[in-house]
């Protein structure tokens, strides 16, 4: 049994601006953010979502904790529906999974200290025995995270981007969880310490049998801490399998597109030479009808303008969804 | 034991607060300003030279002298006595305005961002209304319903400016609610009283303190504006507002009498406003690095 | 381009010079005069405010009979002669001829009499002065310029008061059918030496020289009559030489009145300011109680603080000089010395002055609360707690009309005859205007007989009688009829009634 | 050897904090050559900004030059007055690019009115804005902004992220710059766009022969682009080689660190990491800024400041290890 | 933006209808008997059953608001019961006056304001910014009737230079004499307010990324700061202004009991101690008219000048 099984989830956020606005543009508008997206994590596994802005990932992440609502599916955890869950049930579920957000500072409440933050979800799930066991395990989780004790009294102001998020990722496991969200963790990040935190991932992983959901944009981080990879464009996931054959043998143009623009630094290309695929991403208020990736696309044929392409597998274990492969 | 480590960190938080205060000029004018107001207004008794309602006739109007430091009104009663007693109502009604204010515009104000629906269309629209009118005219009107009094006058000025607190708590707590923090909370598994109390609470708190800070300075203003129209405090009860009113009809004869309340009300509102703005640097996390 | 520059700099710099010289204010030919307070109507029938509506009114107007300048003798006006008949109750007057009211409104005739007069007593008319003309049955017109009052009982305040003051004054009886009541308030039509000209946003009233005037004209083309209700603004206003006549305070009416430009004057006032003691309400329906408060209370402190020592002492609702006029007597403290006081406070029950509390309820009126405040330091030297509560003019009336205080302070408004200025105290206006909520059936009967005869012997003997009634149960102190301090520039002379009401048409120019 | 537009003799920089001057910059020594793209890497805090900056006298109040010089074009631009310095220099001979498109265009002025406005002083003033139109919307097609005209009236928020950083260029190249400081500009972009404006980069300086210093922390975006590149540690360059030269034999212990921590998707060993923390600004050791962290740092490391010092033809790198 | 404008004028209709409630309920209010109070002494019976009929306090309630009601959508305010004139003449007759009062008012502490505000924030961080921004203190902390009552006695007591009272004789210089001393003592607490919302606001906005990309394109520095950062900068000021015509309307109560200057506020304080009810419910609800459309103006030029929320 899978760890995490998301089942058709949808989330569409509606602009309902009251009746006048209603009135002017005849009806609300919807933007389907994440428009029935399906996937399962196994236990100690790490799915990678990538893809580029406003395509969804980091709805996903949040509906697969429930903080938010989805639209519609269902989201299971050990076999059991989170939908559904009551208050008491949720809470045993916050105590399992926990979500290490992308912008290092802004997750950290900006009145708190350290030693708060990381005790936090202590206080909240009633694991303190008394002051000085609490203080000692807030340094105990500081130094699993690589940082001094000195830091426990500082604000998240002092803090560096790359301290910001150790202090992140300590919080996220004070209640030894199983499951971690990671969204972005680490965007915005300088090389060295962005390599830190990639190893620090990696080594908790192994150490306590964590299995991960990691969004990012950055290709080379996903291949470095993920064996599945799930590939979203406006919504939807495009193509999904192990990281090895996403990276040696992708087969949505999308994904191509996208890996296209990935140079390692032995490679020996420049970018005018490159070829590079055009435009931007559209708004997801209006997406192109079909094959939401079709006006950019250079394989695109009549069909993709008209019909949806289904996620099917093209091999096992490789999903895509493409009016190529069918 | 448990205490005494939220205590620690309150006093570490607040360490640095103070720190941050004591570089800055206007931390001290206002924190002097408004501690020679307390002490007044608290030992008014033991620090005032003579009986501020005691009348003597034959010494109307006097100037300055080593017995009236600052001379004598028209019935012959010591200003600077009168001065030091009027720091009490005005203590009063800015301190009694301002927790009336913030204590329901904060419950309404959250009420409208966490319930929402009707209750927060219902809550915006009082606060719509009372902020239909102009301020003093409102509390004018008010005032003339209920009849001038310490009580009437704090009680109108609180509700007054109370949309004020209610609009910014509850906008504040909107755009709290999506702070990323806050969704981390969430995902700890925090339940709302906590995040309303420990998360959005005290990060309204630092605006709610600023703004009361510059609002006290306000209540003392239209007190003492009240009481120049003849609306406000009524004696025996002496305020600044009514000292000025009474020292108007002298400013030919005794020109020196109505400098001494205007300074007062000045004086306590530059305290009030550099205070606050001294609060407003130290209290943000993210500014204070500047200082 | 620069040179622009430095025009519009030099234009703004004379702008700026020009608008800091202060223009002098008042033309040659006008005159501008502060009235305490916005007027109310300019409809004599139904004025509200003495001191606002008054002077106007008294400009634009003629009564039948008028009092002679500066003095409260009443001496023929519109009327040329009159006579009383033996049972006084009809009152016959020949009126002037070929008199024109303003305004092309016609001649002045019998008609306008009674017109005039009527209008006030008609049912439908909710005239304020229904109470001046209290006996008056009806008008009659003998001829073009002969009129009959016809009364139903003698009246005895019909020429001291009435005739010679508002009710008294004679509109046209064609401008107010034309016009209609509402209009006529603000576009009076009188006969009198000013026509109305305008009454502006600034509730500023200008009135413009008759030319016709029956008899000697104005020396000035026009009067312009301001309303200013702060004093200070009034001595501000005439220093910076905006208005030629107002009103000083009485603090500064030295330092002003010592100023070359400027002349004053101190006038006493008609009216009574007294403290009431509440006579019906427990502590001080206590008679011993009102007597030593009466030796506490000291009006002389009252005179020197509230009044600046500038106001007489009243003894008597009434100015010395006039009818009926009685001295109260005096209860000073210094003459009976302290102990008696402590004594009549241990007779009335209340040893050492404590045990009880008094309200004491004023309006926001500034010079009311000094008067508070003396009180209250008088009365805390006899350890007696005095509570001032300063309310709005409504809710101070309402409290006084239930009786809910102790003690009070009052300004009644007065007019020449005493039987208006003694009415208040009547049983019948208990609940009403009667402020010691006091009631004497003698007193009641006492003035019912005065009201109804024109034997000033009776009406004075009346009335020192009444006097000595309310002295005798110590209803209250008798404080000052205050005083009006009109003060002008040395440009004019103006000419001022016994009470310090300026007359404006009789104002002349100082100069040679 | 084409001529030098750009060459910084021992430049150090200082910010004053509580009434003390920080040093920040240190000894930066740095040539460009017309038409050659140099990439200036580091991680945040190594002063790489600042340094951009300092060349176009966007230094706040708070810092001055301390020392040294910078020539462009064979003229020293320190002793410029500020006036002649604008008149002459920005939007001339100079122009920059910044990290985040959405904060760099006035939100509140249409984008034409930007645009116009730059040409227009670009001119002297001595044109009208009307006839500067057709030069803008030229601009504009070039750096493929579709229906420019209708653009001009729009205003920034109604531009996507990848289409502002277009306008930018478009601003940028408008004056035909010499030297173009491109200070992280697509670091706020995803990937496939960051892609179109590297590409779109790489052609304009093709076009206009422009020198472009570009700054970067990501070693990744500068491998197909940047000719030469120049890595800076804690306010001095450590090492500079060229592109391939630098990937292929990296000398400095930091470079090296560098490029081992880089996560690549051909890589599949564990990743390394650097010990300790960037030091903060103005705050460095004694010694080589980088010996804390150094694996290999000896006593020398400690006690004196490495020069930057030439080790092979156009590779300099500031080690004392080369001296062993 | 036409939705938003349309949005702000509909939701003001029910807040207008309440506040007309509100006033409408001030004769139940008010304590007291109303024919006592406002004719005193004089009253007789019948005059005190007119007056009862004219406040509509012989007829229920309701009906008695829906004819006040009908009333007003007629533009009929009722009469003064002082002044023998409609309400609303009285109301338009002193109108003007207040409006020029505010706007000059305004007007001054704009001026000043901003080019205080302007001048700190060009001179940041030096003796005289710090001097600047005590005086925008104090100035700030300085109540109208305080700054009307010290300008009566510097001015007009011992230098004679300004009138004292009144609005002057109807000439455009004596009235704009007559003018500077209340504009001035109205502008004054808000001048201080601005100033610092203009360093503030400026120095944020020059610290802002564009304003480095507009100078590294050569843009000179005047152009950038008066163009470029003010416009930008400007916004909150914008806003302000409408509050701030709203306390300035607050202001000239004040500004015109002190120098008796005819206008809406003593109209107010007036008509509230006459217990002139019918005018002080006009009075009121044309200034809380005028304040609600302050605040519109206020909040539609704010919108008009972020380009974000126009395109809404």
């Amino acid at each position: 049994m899978a760890l995490v099984e998301v089942k058709n989830l949808k989330k569409y956020f509606v602009n309902n601006d009251g009746l006048l606005y209603k009135l002017a543009n005849k009806g609300p508008i919807k933007v389907k953010a994440v428009d029935d997206v399906s996937f399962k994590i196994e236990k100690e596994d790490t799915l990678a979502v990538v893809g580029e802005s406003g395509c969804g990932k980091t709805t996903v992440a949040r509906s697969v904790l429930r903080l938010i609502e989805p639209t519609a599916g269902e989201i299971l955890y050990k076999g059991r529906s989170i939908n559904n869950f009551n208050k008491q049930e949720l809470k045993a579920f916050r105590e399992d999974a926990q979500m290490i957000l992308q912008d290092p500072r802004s997750s950290l409440n900006p009145r708190f200290i350290v030693e708060e933050i990381v005790s936090e979800p202590l206080y909240i799930h009633d694991q303190i025995k008394d002051d000085l066991n609490l203080l000692d395990r807030v340094w105990e989780l500081l130094d699993l995270v690589g940082l001094s004790k000195r830091y426990s009294e500082l604000f998240p102001h002092e803090l560096s981007g790359g301290q910001a998020r150790r202090v992140g990722i300590a919080r996220a496991l004070a209640l030894q969880p199983e499951f971690i969200v990671c969204d972005e963790p680490t965007s915005g990040l300088d090389i060295s310490i962005m390599s830190a935190v990639l190893n620090l991932m990696k080594k908790l992983q192994q150490e306590y049998q964590l299995t991960y959901l990691w969004i990012s944009h950055n290709l080379h981080e996903v291949r470095y801490i993920s064996n599945k990879v799930a590939v979203m464009y406006l919504g939807k996931i495009v193509e999904i399998t192990d990281t090895d054959t996403i990276f040696n043998n992708s087969v949505h143009p999308y994904t191509e597109a996208l890996f296209s623009s990935l140079r390692g630094i032995n490679d020996n290309w420049n970018y005018q030479e490159h070829e590079i695929i055009e435009g931007e991403v559209p708004s997801p208020i209006n997406p192109p009808a079909g094959c939401s990736f079709h006006p950019r696309c250079k394989y695109s044929f009549d069909k993709c303008k008209k019909v949806e392409p289904e996620l099917k597998e093209v091999e096992i274990g490789h999903l895509a969804a493409c009016h190529l492969y069918n | 034991m448990f205490k005494s480590q939220k205590f620690f960190r309150f006093q570490k938080k607040s360490a640095r607060v103070i720190k941050i205060m004591k570089k800055d000029y206007k931390a001290y004018l206002g924190g002097s300003v408004i501690m020679l107001i307390l002490i007044s207004a608290i030992f008014a008794p033991l620090i005032a030279p003579a009986d501020p309602y005691k009348t003597n006739v034959t010494k109307r109007l006097e100037g300055p002298s080593l017995q009236n430091l600052l001379g004598t009104d028209s019935l012959g009663r010591d200003i600077l006595s009168r001065l030091i007693y009027a720091a009490r109502p005005a203590v009063l009604v800015s301190f009694g305005g301002i927790i009336i204010s913030v204590i329901i515009g904060i419950i309404l104000g959250l009420l409208a961002a966490y319930v929402g629906g009707i209750l927060e269309s219902i809550i915006l629209f009082i606060f719509d209304v009372i902020r239909a009118f102009p301020p003093i005219i409102l509390i004018l009107v008010l005032l003339s319903i209920i009849g001038p009094s310490l009580l009437s006058v704090i009680v109108i000025l609180g509700v007054t400016i109370m949309p004020r607190y209610g609009r910014v708590v509850r906008a504040e707590t909107l755009s709290e609610k999506e702070e990323d923090f806050v969704e981390a909370a969430r995902s700890l598994g925090a339940d709302n009283s906590r995040i309303i109390f420990k998360h959005i609470l005290p990060n309204i708190f630092a605006s709610v303190l600023v703004l009361s800070g510059m609002d006290m300075a306000s209540m003392i203003m239209w007190e003492a504006g009240l009481s120049f129209l003849g609306l406000g405090l009524q004696p025996p009860l002496s305020s600044w507002g009514v000292m000025l009113q009474e020292s108007y009809q002298y400013i030919q004869t005794a020109p020196l009498m109505i400098l001494w309340p205007a300074l007062a009300i000045m004086l306590t509102m530059l305290g009030f406003s550099t205070f606050a703005e001294s609060l407003r640097v130290a209290l943000n996390p993210k500014l204070n690095q500047e200082v | 381009m620069l040179k622009n520059k430095y025009i519009y700099l030099f234009i703004i710099t004379v702008l700026c010079l020009g608008l800091l010289t202060n223009p002098a204010a008042a033309q040659d030919d006008s005159l501008n005069i502060a009235i305490p307070g916005r007027a109310q109507t300019l409809d004599p029938a139904y004025l509200q405010r003495v001191l606002s509506d008054w002077p106007v009114m008294n400009s634009i107007f003629n009564g039948l009979v008028k009092y002679k300048p500066g003095t409260f003798e009443v001496v023929p006006d519109l009327a040329k002669e009159w006579e009383i008949s033996e049972d006084n109750t009809e009152i016959t007057f020949q009126l002037k001829e070929g008199i024109e009211f303003h305004k092309d409104y016609g001649e002045f005739t019998a008609e306008d009499v009674k017109f005039s007069f009527e209008r006030i007593i008609a049912e439908d008319a909710n005239s304020p002065e229904a109470q001046s003309f209290i006996n008056l049955e009806r008008v009659e017109v003998i001829n073009q310029y002969t009129v009959k009052l016809i009364l139903t009982q003698p009246m005895g305040r019909l020429f001291t008061s009435t005739l010679p003051f508002n009710a008294g004054l004679i509109v046209s009886k064609k401008a107010v059918e034309e016009m209609g009541r509402e209009k006529f308030a603000s576009n009076p039509i009188g006969t009198g030496p000013y026509v109305f000209e305008e009454w502006d946003v600034n509730n500023n009233i200008t009135l413009k020289r008759n030319d016709d005037y029956f008899e000697v004209g104005a020396e000035y083309g026009e009067i312009v009559f301001m309303p200013m209700s702060d004093p200070t603004s009034q001595e501000l206003a005439l220093q910076s030489g905006e208005i030629d006549i107002g009103q000083l305070t009485l603090d500064n009416f030295d330092q002003i009145s010592q100023m070359e430009k400027f002349e004053a004057e101190i006038y006493p006032d008609l009216a009574i300011q007294y403290v009431a003691f509440n006579t019906s309400k427990k502590p001080l329906n206590n008679k011993k109680l009102r007597e030593a408060l009466r030796y506490i209370i000291n009006p002389e402190e009252i005179l020197i603080g509230a009044f600046a020592g500038k106001a007489e002492r009243a003894n008597s609702i009434l100015l010395e000089d006039m009818t009926g006029y009685w001295q109260a007597p005096d209860f000073k403290l210094e003459d009976v010395g302290e102990d008696y006081v402590w004594n009549l406070l241990a007779e009335a029950g209340y040893p050492e002055g404590e045990g009880f509390e008094l309200e004491y309820v004023t309006d926001a009126n500034e010079e009311r609360r000094l008067i508070g405040a003396l009180i209250q330091d008088q009365l805390s030297r006899f350890n007696i707690d005095l509570n001032i509560e300063a309310l709005e003019v409504g809710p101070k009336i309402d409290r006084w009309q239930d009786g809910s205080y102790d003690i009070t302070y009052a300004r009644f408004t007065n007019t020449v005859d005493p039987g208006y200025n003694f009415q208040w105290n009547l049983s019948e206006q208990l609940g009403k205007w009667n402020l010691f909520h006091w009631s004497n059936k003698e007193y009641d009967n006492l003035w019912q007989e005065a009201e109804t005869t024109l034997d000033s012997n009776l009406r004075a003997e009346n009335y020192k009688k009444m006097q000595q009634l309310m002295n005798d149960d110590s209803i209250g102190i008798w404080v000052t009829h205050g005083v009006k301090t009109p003060a002008w520039t040395t440009e004019i002379t103006p000419v001022f009634s016994p009470d310090g009401v300026v007359l404006p048409w009789l104002i002349t120019s100082s100069e040679e | 050897m084409p001529d030098k537009i750009l060459k910084i003799n021992n430049l150090a920089v200082e910010y004053r904090n509580k009434g003390k001057y920080l040093r920040v910059l240190q000894d930066i020594n740095l040539e460009l050559d017309s038409g050659e793209i140099l990439a200036l890497v580091g991680e945040s805090g190594s002063g790489k900004s600042t340094l951009g900056k300092t060349i176009l006298r966007l230094l706040p109040d708070s810092a001055r030059i301390a020392e040294g010089s910078i020539f462009f074009k064979g003229k020293d631009i320190c002793n410029l007055s500020e006036k002649d310095f604008n008149d002459q220099i920005r939007g001339q001979e100079m122009a920059m690019v910044i990290q985040n498109p959405q904060n760099a265009l006035n939100p509140v002025f249409k984008v034409g009115t930007q645009i116009l406005d730059v040409l227009y002083f670009k001119s002297k003033k001595q044109k009208s804005r009307k006839e500067l139109k057709k030069e803008a919307v030229e601009i504009l097609k070039k750096v493929g902004i579709s229906d420019p005209e209708y653009r001009f009236g729009e205003y920034p928020h109604q531009f996507s992220g990848g289409m502002k950083q277009r306008v930018m260029l478009a601003m940028a190249f408008i004056s035909n710059p010499s030297l173009l400081i491109a200070d992280e500009p697509t670091t706020a972009l995803d990937l496939t766009v960051e892609a179109q404006i590297l590409n779109l980069l790489s052609n304009l300086v093709d076009e206009y022969k422009t020198s472009i210093l570009y700054i970067s922390h990501d070693l990744g975006v500068v491998v197909g682009l940047s000719d030469r590149i120049a890595v800076m540690y804690a306010g001095r360059i450590v090492e500079v080689a060229q592109t391939r030269e630098l990937f292929d034999h990296p000398n400095h212990p930091y470079t090296e660190a560098l490029l081992k921590c880089l996560p690549d998707y051909k890589k599949t060993e564990e990743l390394q990491t650097i010990p300790g923390q960037v030091p903060d600004p103005g705050n460095y050791p004694v010694g080589c800024n980088f010996h804390p962290r150094c694996s290999y740092s000896f006593e020398r490391c400690r006690q004196e400041d490495p020069r930057l010092e030439k080790i092979a033809s156009e590779h300099f790198s500031a080690c004392f290890l080369n001296d062993r | 933006m036409f939705i938003y404008i349309t949005k702000r004028f509909l939701w003001v209709i029910p807040t207008i209808l309440t506040v007309l409630l509100l006033l409408f309920s001030l004769s139940y209010l008010l304590p007291g008997d109303p024919a006592d109070i406002i004719l005193g002494p004089r009253a007789t019976p019948e005059m005190a059953e007119e007056l009862e009929s004219r406040l509509g306090l012989d007829k229920p309630w309701y009906q008695s608001y829906l004819i006040y009601l009908q009333n007003i959508i007629k533009g009929d305010l009722g009469t003064s019961i002082f002044r023998d004139r409609s309400v609303l003449k009285v109301i338009l007759d002193v109108l003007p006056y207040t409006v020029i009062l505010t706007l000059a008012g305004m007007g001054l502490a704009v001026f000043n304001g901003i080019s205080i505000g302007l001048l700190a924030a060009n001179y940041n961080n030096s003796y005289f910014e710090k001097f600047l921004t005590m005086l925008s203190f104090i100035t700030a902390s300085t109540p109208t009737y305080i700054a009307g009552v010290l300008l009566i006695v510097v001015f007009s007591v011992n230098f004679n230079l300004l009138p004292s009272i009144g609005i002057g004789d109807g000439g455009l210089l004596d009235s704009i004499h007559h003018l500077i001393g209340p504009a001035l003592a109205l502008s004054v607490g808000w001048t201080g307010y601005i100033a610092r919302l203009t360093r503030s606001s400026m120095l944020e906005t020059l610290d802002q990324e564009f304003i480095q990309t507009e100078k590294s394109f050569g843009i000179p520095r005047y152009y950038i700061l008066y163009k470029y950062a003010l416009k930008k900068a400007i916004k909150p000021i914008i806003a302000v202004i409408g509050l701030g015509i709203g306390r300035l309307l607050g202001g000239a109560v004040f500004v015109e009991v002190i120098f008796n200057r005819p206008g809406l506020g003593r109209l107010i304080v007036d008509s509230v101690n006459e217990r002139d009810l019918p005018l002080v419910r006009g009075g009121v609800l044309v200034a809380a008219l005028l304040f609600v459309i302050a605040n519109l103006v206020a909040d539609i030029s704010y919108a008009y000048f972020d380009p974000r929320i126009k395109q809404k």
